[in-house]
């Protein structure tokens, strides 16, 4: 007998670059699944060891890319990429870090991300898989037009039911669903702004702790959007940034010539 | 490729009946003429290969059908395979309804967290449950409730012979 | 009457797969043996006729469909439906579930970095994915698990029909 049922077969490691390598800045978000799907279009595209990703680059590459994410995706798909944003920074500055002795040396904080991936690749190559397999069946037809019969008369057929069975089937009805909790909206944030904020508040006072921008706003993405800012600031000479000891209060100075911006 | 052939997988996939001259649309190659005499090539060897099914001209088309002396095993199928017992979902369902009722379709959704359009139908089919009412608001949308089959069924007289045991849930129980 | 010629007139007659049991209730004198024998019977007089159908195993069932080669003269009527194709987002997750069943909606975000809520009230609408319990724990959360309708869309047999992790594994490696 003919088998539809063959073994669904795995693309073939080409096929599943969804994208190709072209201008990897411009990338459209439409495109891309998730966060984890455009990380990993980054680093498949470029040939990068998946387990040694230069995090600096990428870090850099993917905010890139997510520029204006509030404009070309809804509200709650931007906060699923300026999420692993945040998460991306985090580790970057991490690696930034001293060690602390206590650490395992094997602690690379890039591992949890790394797994993640690999798993998530794993599931989009099923996709892939999958898709091929709905294509094949897809050219298969089943009969289109079935005689309607007159259904047995469901009224009329016999009911096999208890009050007991009844009853005990009402008792094992579990409490409602969870309700998704409300999240409130992200408003978007950019890291311009919190250059201007950066400005201002240094026009008042020479230094300023990181800490102090933290606990304004609650959201991560506003404490990733100033650190960014902070970053960026630094870059260009506008301020200068110091810690006096590992994992002390991280100071943002004015720098020397911060006439404008 | 058999132009007989593929008469017969388009003769199977369709859903409404199709004249010869549809038919031939399928490729530049068939001729209404083509299909016509594929359409008697077809009714010829399912009659010679004693199949279950035939073509039949329906109007101006044809479809493949059962022939009809099979009829009495398809019935017999359908009721036997209809079972005399409620699924799980509508067994849950009835619950919810009886309990709550009247009752829309939206809160039992919300209860079971799966759709019910299905269940409810059965549930109306088997005579068990009636539509009693609208509620009020937007789309003022159908309520729910037992019947007096249901309570015949489980020889209670009314609704307040239901047995209210302390284990159901809140949503459930009645309004003290 | 001949038992091949009741399983064929069942099997055209009906929109979804069959398992041999469920076509063994038409006739008293029909046992499960019989169905599957019958089956196997016509399978090799659809091969031997050249017939544009066949017969084909989906899931626990079976279902007459017409062969691959005839599709492109398909395509051109508007009578014969197509089933959509599942978006990369369902794919997706569809490949979570399969693989993870049972799986909660959490698990399902926490693997595709985006949120699941959309795509699986979607997959439950085309009846693809089924609530198959609760987890324990807080809010005790619905789990997901695929059903005969999933096998039926990709084709398949049994979930053992899909790829194994490990043979992924190597064209994880291939890539790098």
């Amino acid at each position: 007998m003919e088998v539809i049922g063959k073994k669904v077969r795995l693309p073939s490691p080409a096929a599943s670059r969804i994208v190709e390598a072209d201008d990897r800045f411009v990338v459209e978000l439409e495109r891309f699944q998730g966060p984890l799907d455009l990380l990993l279009h980054l680093i498949r595209s470029q040939d990068i060891d998946i387990f040694d990703i230069p995090i600096g680059d990428i870090t850099e590459q993917f905010i890139k890319a997510i520029e204006g994410v509030e404009d070309s995706v809804s509200l709650e798909r931007a906060g699923e990429f300026l999420e692993m944003a945040a998460t991306l920074v985090r580790i970057k500055a991490q690696m930034l870090l001293p060690r602390r002795d206590d650490l395992l040396e094997d602690q690379d904080p890039r591992s949890e991300l790394v797994r993640r991936l690999l798993e998530y690749e794993f599931f989009r190559e099923m996709a892939h898989a999958l898709s091929a397999a709905e294509a094949e069946r897809a050219l298969h037809r089943p009969k289109g037009y079935v005689e309607p019969r007159p259904s047995p008369d469901m009224g009329e057929l016999p009911l096999q039911l208890s009050l007991e069975e009844f009853v005990a089937a009402a008792i094992s009805l579990p409490a409602p669903p969870e309700r998704k909790p409300h999240r409130a909206p992200v408003r978007p944030v950019t890291v311009d702004e919190k250059i201007d904020l950066w400005f201002r508040v240094l026009k008042e006072k020479t230094r300023v702790p990181f800490e102090w921008f933290m606990r304004r706003w609650k959201t991560r993405i506003h404490a990733v959007m100033s650190f960014l800012a902070a970053l960026e600031l630094a870059k260009r000479g506008k301020v200068r940034l110091n810690q006096e000891r590992h994992f002390g209060t991280l100071w943002v100075n004015r720098g020397e010539s911060d006439e404008d911006s | 490729m058999n132009p007989t052939r593929i008469v017969e997988a388009i003769l199977l996939a369709s859903e409404t009946p199709l004249a010869p001259k549809e038919i031939a649309r399928a490729s530049t190659d068939l001729s209404t003429k083509d299909v016509e005499d594929a359409i008697s090539e077809l009714a010829r060897e399912y009659e010679a290969d004693d199949r279950a099914f035939q073509i039949y001209p329906l109007g101006d088309g044809y479809q493949i059908l059962t022939r009809p002396e099979y009829a009495p095993y398809l019935e017999r199928f359908d009721s036997i395979t209809r079972t005399n017992k409620l699924s799980r979902a509508a067994l849950e369902t009835l619950a919810i309804i009886a309990y709550r009722q009247p009752v829309g379709r939206l809160q039992i959704e919300e209860l079971r967290g799966v759709s019910a359009a299905g269940v409810l139908r059965n549930l109306q089919e088997r005579g068990l449950i009636d539509i009693v009412g609208r509620a009020e608001g937007l789309g003022r949308p159908l309520l729910y409730g037992t019947n007096e089959k249901f309570l015949d069924h489980f020889g209670l007289r009314s609704l307040e012979d239901l047995p209210q045991p302390q284990e159901l849930q809140i949503a459930l129980r009645a309004e003290e």
